[in-house]
């Protein structure tokens, strides 16, 4: 199956007696968004740490664009491809937006190891990132430092950073979390088009936007993958309903 | 009598403006829901009603007192209980320390708490940091029900919560509205759940308060104008 | 060497490392707990000895010196906290360098200027004087037993404080997001002043217990000071439990450095020679310790990343 | 006494932990000056804080900006090695009221330098020539592990021809000896020679008197100076030590200096306070005699040492140390007071061992 | 409120005008004086780097101070006795000549720098700034007790070494040498600030994650910034030495590596001329405090205290507005 650009591979994960991944086995094709939706502490941070390699599983293998990148660092896995966003934000705090975009632009480069020309001024980084700006829709905070925008604008910060990678395959965790109804629309719409340029494996609360977006859903209970299908399957599933969506769906 | 009410608000972050102008009133036992697009100046309003950012003109009165001179930990004291965005548990306490931790006596106790959220008693001892994005929102929100407080505020308390969760706690705010006639401010952007528990509510526009009103009358239309969508 | 002199230096070891824990007591609370890195710490320590010394010399009563090194650091630590910390916590570790670091010229010259350059008598009490016999024939001195209760029993105490009560939990909850805490209701600068005051007042009780049997004199708390931190930091920032564990470590790395190391190099050249580069060794052992377990265990012993 | 101006630059350490020796020594010289009513001295005073930069720092700006004709004042070797050399080596006369490292004793030795304390290892000398006189065969010996102290093992052990039952090094500033006293006490000595100046010999005493140990101890004076005896209190009597001095050395220029120095800074002075004032006396002899402006003359007339010491005899050997007498003392109790007298003399017009190696 | 840019060449023309003025009243002391503070400059330069733009705090940075100084002193000393360093495998000597003295201080200095970053960079935050502790006291330690050097007592060189076409005991060009060579490395340091390497640093500094998470390696990245932070605080020991003529284990104490922080601090965290300014300032108080009283150190505790309290982010902090990075 060569549209096959991410495959999990019976990952197991243990924190002391919590088995937060268990057997989980997923994969990502070309051009879809795969949500993977599940409780709270089901393991869903837990899975997209280890295929990003801030955690390394116990057991099990993970097979990025055909290479096996189970025991790669973060940033090696960062090169070959691999772009994220996290459920909590994590950015340069002092500097601005644009800086902090210019950083994706300079790991997609590949490399820091330039010690005298001025990186601010290097129209080709600088472009990159304002155009990743310009998509999420931040333009007007260019300037601002971090640490000063809101919530909901750190977000989309977030997803601006990992855009500059020009990845080849996204994983995004809650991207839609605190960013208001509007904000929420304007990035399901982004997301949309986006899944043309990488697959997105989606993990995401948001049950407007799972619904509107994914090709394909996963159900994460207790570590455990419970159900795997289209929308309709899902929204539909017993199981996912008593564990997940209460009365939502209906 | 209004529990709280501010008028008029102006506040800063060091030389740029935020709000520009916000009244507000919350009434005994009403749960209002503050709202608005990002970036508007609700967390900084919610900042100013807490006291851990100064506001430069208007009047802030909780229960009748002005609280506008006070520091924070008086103003909790009174009975203002924050569940703060983005969480803020203490990552180096377990959850059953961040809990002692704010306790003040009243109804709501540790037990309590866990009956609401059982996953939070399933991980008493676990630190908080290694806790799980929603695990850690439910901290947050317990941990501002263990001040017992008489006015809770919310800011995106339901944010990365699973459907049911989310469900259950707006369940528990009704439930909590009815029998002990808590006050709530809420921040949330699921507009179909906050009407179900929501009286009024007020809509922020670069920091300033543009619509307030009963939740009934939020029309599409000024949801479409203010909020997008 | 003989079993009982292998044994005796242990012991050796390990009531210096208890004696290394009751001076790292109020900086564990301080730096571990609060977050606050105060060089001063020393300053505290030579406070609480030079009020000892001063009491002990016109009442003639240990207790009462004891008394007032407690006090004297506690009212010191107090006032510093409402005159120069408390502007200082939400500032980074930078600022508290620097100012602690001024804290401590002011500190050690107004001692200076107050009690003049000479060395200050204190001595034990005179029912602590003698030595006690333990099993196996070793004879002890009791003032160093006693040390090593008190030391045992402050360890207890501040565990129990900040592992068990709520207002230790309070404490940490500070360091982690100090206006988080106060915005639940909880007022910290009061609690703060409070706790800093008692680790204060427990470098002050230290000053004066130590300094019954070392020399009472300007810049007495400089090593204390450094030594302090490696310990705090061998056993994990924030854990009694791993203060306790690190100056145990220490106290036996370096005591039995210092008596091993020498006999050690004395098998392959000749005893002079051996002697100086054994003690050379043994001076850096405790430097070699600290960075032998932070590259292994990057958050020390105890520490939690 | 008509021989023009003399400008004295003192560098010594008058801040920190080793404050009280550098106070001593510039009360001392300063006393003799005062005492002289010699206005044509001018003395300019620094605080080196104990740091070798901060004294060439300050050595520079007397020489340079000062423009002073005799330095002096530097307690501590380390920062007599720094400063030292290159003074003497641009000319300027300078007189040591206290450290006498051995370089500059031997092959280093300059025409320049006087020293009018001891050359370092002497009074370790004078303690390993009293341990053998007394019949003591079995020495524990004990010294911080630098080259003061690996100086003071090897001056001890020049004179002392019993056996070692064992040899010590500590670290510098170190506050715990228990280890070591374990050690002492498993050794089977018969005494112990310890050097462990400043705060370290006062930890050591004390935790030495409450071991239950009862090996008599010797040391050099450096540890039972008048400023640290009373800080050290009753684990110090009996002690023995070498000293070039003692406050009851009955000679009249010492009598008056004790009774002056007491007068003046109501405090009993110091070894170190006695250097001062000698190192000042000698000064003063020289300018009486030639003007410093006549290097040739004023160097002829410093090495005369034709001054009154408070030690009694006093003269200096051609590499300009001292050779004088070294004294054995006790400490007791007078009144409150702890402090020594003097019960022999260790040795003799004694003069150090690397003057053969100063082609002077 | 003036630019942070105006400050700093008012602070470099200050200190070239000081030392020009000593020349002209023929005051070669204030001439060696400033000649130190731009030295103590060059060290704060270096640790800045680390610790400013890396956010590295060093306890230990005195290890490279001190090995600076040392290469100068061993290459010296055998140059002055006319004996080799090392005859086997290879011959190795002495040397008088500055530029390769300063060349062995950078590589003997970075190369420790290199290894000490590698152990040390496991760790962070506090840990951090306690292991380079740790290695700066394994080196006053071992400094102390090794005899070949002097030990305890340091060593003394009694000429200062040569520089091509210059007197270098001319004090004032000595301060000429001193003075460019600190221009020099504040150009490349401010080069390297702005630079891709600056960036990616800065970045790593505020979040160790994000940087990973774009592919980039923040361990490398601040192993890099903390040897050639270390080499510039190598250099500067070497001058230092160079100035006293003289060299001792008190330039790897803990209370040295303690100093250079302190001028940072003072001068302003991560500001291009904050160490120099804060030098500047810390020997102008110890200086002309050092006269007023025998308690002086009282009052420099004070004024110390008073800038850490009243002037936030340092003098160059309180007297400048931040200047806009992207600019
Ligand atoms: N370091 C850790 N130590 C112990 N338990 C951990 C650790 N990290 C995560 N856990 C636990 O593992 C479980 C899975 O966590 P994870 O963050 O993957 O959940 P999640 O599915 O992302 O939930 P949410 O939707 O609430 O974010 C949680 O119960 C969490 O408490
Ligand atoms: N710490 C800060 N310093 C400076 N400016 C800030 C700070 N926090 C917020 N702001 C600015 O104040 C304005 C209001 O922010 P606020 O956080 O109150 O928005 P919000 O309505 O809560 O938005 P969101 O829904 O994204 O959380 C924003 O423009 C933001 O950029
Ligand atoms: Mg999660
Ligand atoms: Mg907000």
């Amino acid at each position: 199956m060569p549209d096959i650009v991410l495959n999990i591979q019976n990952i197991s994960k243990s924190f002391g007696a919590l088995k937060a991944s268990d057997g989980v086995s997923l994969d990502l094709r070309e051009g879809e968004i795969h949500a993977l939706i599940g409780p709270n502490g089901a393991g869903k941070s837990t899975l997209i740490s280890q295929v990003a390699g801030k955690l390394k599983p116990d057991t099990g293998k993970i097979d990025l664009l055909g290479s096996d990148v189970t025991k790669l660092s973060i940033a090696e896995r960062a090169k070959l491809g691999l772009g994220r966003t996290f459920q909590i934000s994590e950015l340069a705090m002092d500097y601005t937006v644009l800086e902090n975009v210019m950083l994706g632009a300079l790991g997609k480069r590949g490399g820091a190891f330039r010690f005298f020309m001025p990186v601010m001024k290097d129209a080709e980084l600088r472009e990159c990132a304002q155009s990743a700006i310009e998509r999420v829709g931040l333009s007007r905070h260019m300037h601002k430092i971090t640490s000063e925008l809101s919530h909901g604008q750190r977000r989309q910060l977030e997803v601006a950073v990992a855009l500059t990678l020009e990845p080849k395959v996204f994983l995004m965790d809650e991207p839609m979390a605190g960013m208001g109804a509007e904000g929420s629309k304007m990035l399901t719409g982004f997301l949309d088009d986006l899944r043309q340029q990488a697959p997105i494996l989606l993990v995401e609360h948001d049950m407007d936007a799972v619904f509107a977006l994914a090709d394909r859903i996963s159900v994460l209970v207790y570590g455990k993958v419970i159900a795997t299908g289209n929308v309709d399957f899902i929204r539909n599933h017993d199981e996912v309903r008593r564990a997940y969506l209460g009365e939502e769906a209906t | 009598m209004a529990l709280l009410k501010i008028s008029d608000i102006q506040a800063s972050y060091g030389a740029s403006q935020a709000l520009f102008g916000i009244d507000l009133e919350v009434g005994d036992g009403e749960v209002v829901a503050l709202m608005g697009r990002n970036g508007m100046g609700k967390s900084t309003t919610i900042k100013v009603i807490c006291r851990l950012l100064k506001n430069s003109s208007g009047t802030i009165d909780f229960a009748g007192v002005s609280i506008a001179k006070l520091p924070a930990h008086r103003v909790a004291r009174m009975g203002i209980g924050l569940c703060p965005e983005s969480r803020r548990c203490f990552s180096n306490l377990t959850v059953y320390e961040n809990l002692v931790a704010a306790s003040r006596s009243g109804e709501w106790d540790f037990e309590r708490v866990i009956e609401l959220f059982p996953r939070l008693g399933e991980r008493r001892n676990q630190y908080a940091n290694s806790l799980s994005g929603g695990e850690q929102q439910m901290l947050a929100i317990s941990r501002a029900l263990m001040t017992n407080p008489r006015l809770l505020i919310l800011d995106e308390a339901t944010e990365g919560l699973a459907p049911v969760v989310r469900q259950e706690i707006w369940a528990a705010i009704s439930k909590l509205k009815a029998e002990t006639g808590l006050s709530i401010l809420v921040v949330d952007k699921t507009i179909a759940e906050l009407a179900n528990v929501a009286d009024r509510a007020v809509i922020l526009e670069r920091g300033k308060s543009v619509w307030s009103g009963d939740f009934t009358a939020l029309t599409p239309e000024i949801s479409e104008q203010y909020l997008g969508v | 060497m003989s079993t009982v002199l292998i044994i005796e230096q242990i012991l050796n070891g390990l009531q210096f490392g208890v004696m290394l824990f009751l001076m790292a007591a109020g900086l564990t609370l301080i730096f571990g707990v609060m977050g606050l890195i105060n060089l001063a710490h020393g300053s505290l320590y030579m406070v609480g000895a030079f009020a000892a010394a001063a009491v002990a010399a016109s009442t003639g009563s240990f207790l009462l010196a004891l008394a007032a090194s407690l006090a004297a650091a506690a009212i010191v630590g107090a006032v510093v906290e409402l005159v120069v910390i408390r502007r200082l916590y939400d500032r980074d570790h930078l600022d508290q360098v620097l100012a602690t670091f001024a804290l401590i010229l002011i500190f050690s010259e107004s001692t200076r200027w107050l009690f003049g350059s000479f060395p200050l008598f204190l001595d034990v009490p005179k029912a602590l004087s003698g030595t006690v016999t333990l099993p196996g024939g070793i004879a002890y001195s009791s003032y160093r037993l006693m040390i090593i209760l008190v030391g045992v029993a402050v360890a207890i105490g501040l565990f129990l404080l900040i592992s068990k009560t709520r207002i230790g939990m309070r404490i940490r909850a500070g360091e982690n997001d100090r206006e988080m805490i106060g915005a639940l209701g909880v007022d910290i600068s009061k609690l703060y002043t409070l706790v800093f005051a008692l680790g204060a007042a427990l470098a002050g009780l230290s000053g004066a217990l130590v300094g019954a049997i070392q020399s009472v004199q300007v810049g007495m708390g400089e090593p204390v000071l450094i030594l302090a931190f490696v310990v705090i930091v061998i056993g994990g920032i924030g854990s009694i439990k791993g203060a306790l564990v690190g100056a145990l470590l220490v106290g036996l790395t370096d005591t039995l450095g210092r008596v091993m190391l020498p006999l050690f190099f004395a098998n392959f050249m000749e005893q002079s020679s051996a002697t100086s580069v054994g003690s050379s060794l043994a001076s850096m052992s405790i430097y070699i310790l600290m960075a032998a377990v932070l590259i292994f265990k990057p958050t020390g012993l105890f520490g939690r990343a | 006494e008509g021989h023009g101006k003399l400008k004295v630059g003192m560098i010594t350490t008058l801040s920190g932990g080793g404050a009280g020796l550098g106070i001593d020594v510039r009360d001392g010289f300063m006393l003799a000056i005062k005492e002289s009513g010699n206005d044509n001295v001018e003395v300019v005073i620094e605080d080196d804080q104990q740091k070798p930069d901060i004294a060439v720092q300050l050595a520079d700006k007397m020489i340079q900006s000062e423009k002073v004709d005799v330095m002096t004042g530097i307690i501590w070797s380390n920062l007599a090695m720094a400063v030292v050399p290159s003074a003497v080596a641009q000319g300027k006369f300078y007189l040591s009221p206290n450290a006498g490292p051995s370089a500059l004793a031997g092959k280093a030795c300059n025409p320049n330098y006087f020293n009018v304390a001891w050359q370092n290892d002497n009074l370790h000398e004078a303690a390993g020539a009293y341990a053998t006189e007394s019949g003591l065969n079995n020495s524990f010996i004990m010294a911080p592990n630098y080259p003061a102290g690996q100086d003071a093992l090897n001056g001890y052990k020049r004179f002392y021809k019993g056996e070692l039952a064992g040899e010590v090094f500590t670290k510098l500033g170190q506050t715990d000896y228990a280890a070591e006293i374990a050690q002492i006490r498993a050794s089977g000595a018969d005494s112990v020679y310890f050097f462990l100046p400043g705060g370290m010999g006062i930890s050591f005493m004390k935790q030495y008197a409450g071991s239950g140990v009862d090996i008599p101890l010797i040391g050099p004076a450096f540890s039972f100076d008048q400023g640290i005896l009373q800080a050290v209190g009753d684990a110090a009597l009996g002690v023995k030590n070498t000293s070039q001095w003692g406050k009851d050395l009955d000679n009249e220029t010492n009598v008056a200096f004790v009774k002056t120095f007491q007068a003046e800074y109501g405090r009993l002075p110091s070894l170190y306070a006695s250097q001062g004032f000698d190192t000042a006396n000698l000064l003063l002899s020289a300018m009486g005699k030639a003007d410093v402006k006549d290097a040739d003359a004023f160097r002829a007339a410093l090495k005369e040492a034709d001054f009154k010491s408070t030690r009694g005899n006093f003269s200096f050997g051609n590499n300009h140390h001292p050779i004088q007498d070294i004294y054995v003392r006790e400490v007791i109790k007078e009144g409150d007071v702890f402090t020594n007298k003097i019960i022999g003399t260790a040795l003799e017009d004694h003069a150090d061992a690397f003057a053969t190696e100063c082609d002077m | 409120m003036i630019s942070e840019r105006f400050l700093n060449y008012t602070v470099a023309l200050l200190i070239l005008g000081m030392a020009l003025g000593a020349w002209a009243m023929d005051e070669p002391f204030l001439i060696t004086l400033t000649t130190k503070a731009v030295i103590l400059a060059l060290a704060g330069v270096g640790l800045n780097l680390a610790l400013g733009q890396g956010g590295l705090i060093s306890l230990g940075h005195a290890a490279f101070f001190g090995l600076g100084g040392y290469a100068m002193g061993v290459l010296a000393s055998h140059a002055q006795n006319f004996t080799p360093i090392m005859e086997t495998p290879f011959l190795i000597e002495g040397t008088n000549s500055m530029p390769i003295i300063w060349l062995v201080a950078i590589v003997v200095s970075s190369f420790f720098a290199f290894v000490i970053g590698l152990f040390s960079l496991r760790t962070s935050g506090v840990y951090f700034i306690m292991v380079t502790l740790a290695f700066g006291q394994m080196l006053y330690y071992f400094s102390i007790s090794w005899p070949a050097y002097g030990g305890e007592d340091g060593l003394s060189i009694y000429v200062r070494n040569s520089f091509p076409g210059l007197n270098t005991l001319d004090p004032i060009q000595f301060f000429g040498i001193c003075f460019v060579v600190l221009m020099v490395v504040i150009y490349g340091v401010n080069r390297l600030t702005h630079s891709s390497f600056g960036l990616a640093l800065n970045g790593a500094r505020q979040n160790a994650q994000r940087i990973r998470t774009v592919g980039l390696n923040p361990f490398k990245i601040q192993l890099v910034a903390f040897t050639i932070s270390g080499a510039i605080t190598g250099l500067a020991g070497a001058l230092f030495a160079d100035l006293n003529r003289f060299i001792s284990p008190t330039m790897f104490s803990w209370q040295t590596s303690g100093e250079i922080m302190v001028f940072i601090i003072l001068g302003g965290v991560a500001r291009l001329y904050g160490p120099v300014v804060g030098a500047a300032l810390f020997i102008l108080l110890e200086h002309w405090l050092g006269g007023l009283s025998e308690f002086w150190h009282i009052y420099l505790g004070v004024i110390l205290l008073s800038v850490v309290l009243f002037a936030r982010g340092g003098l160059i902090g309180a007297l400048s507005k931040k200047e806009n990075t992207n600019a």
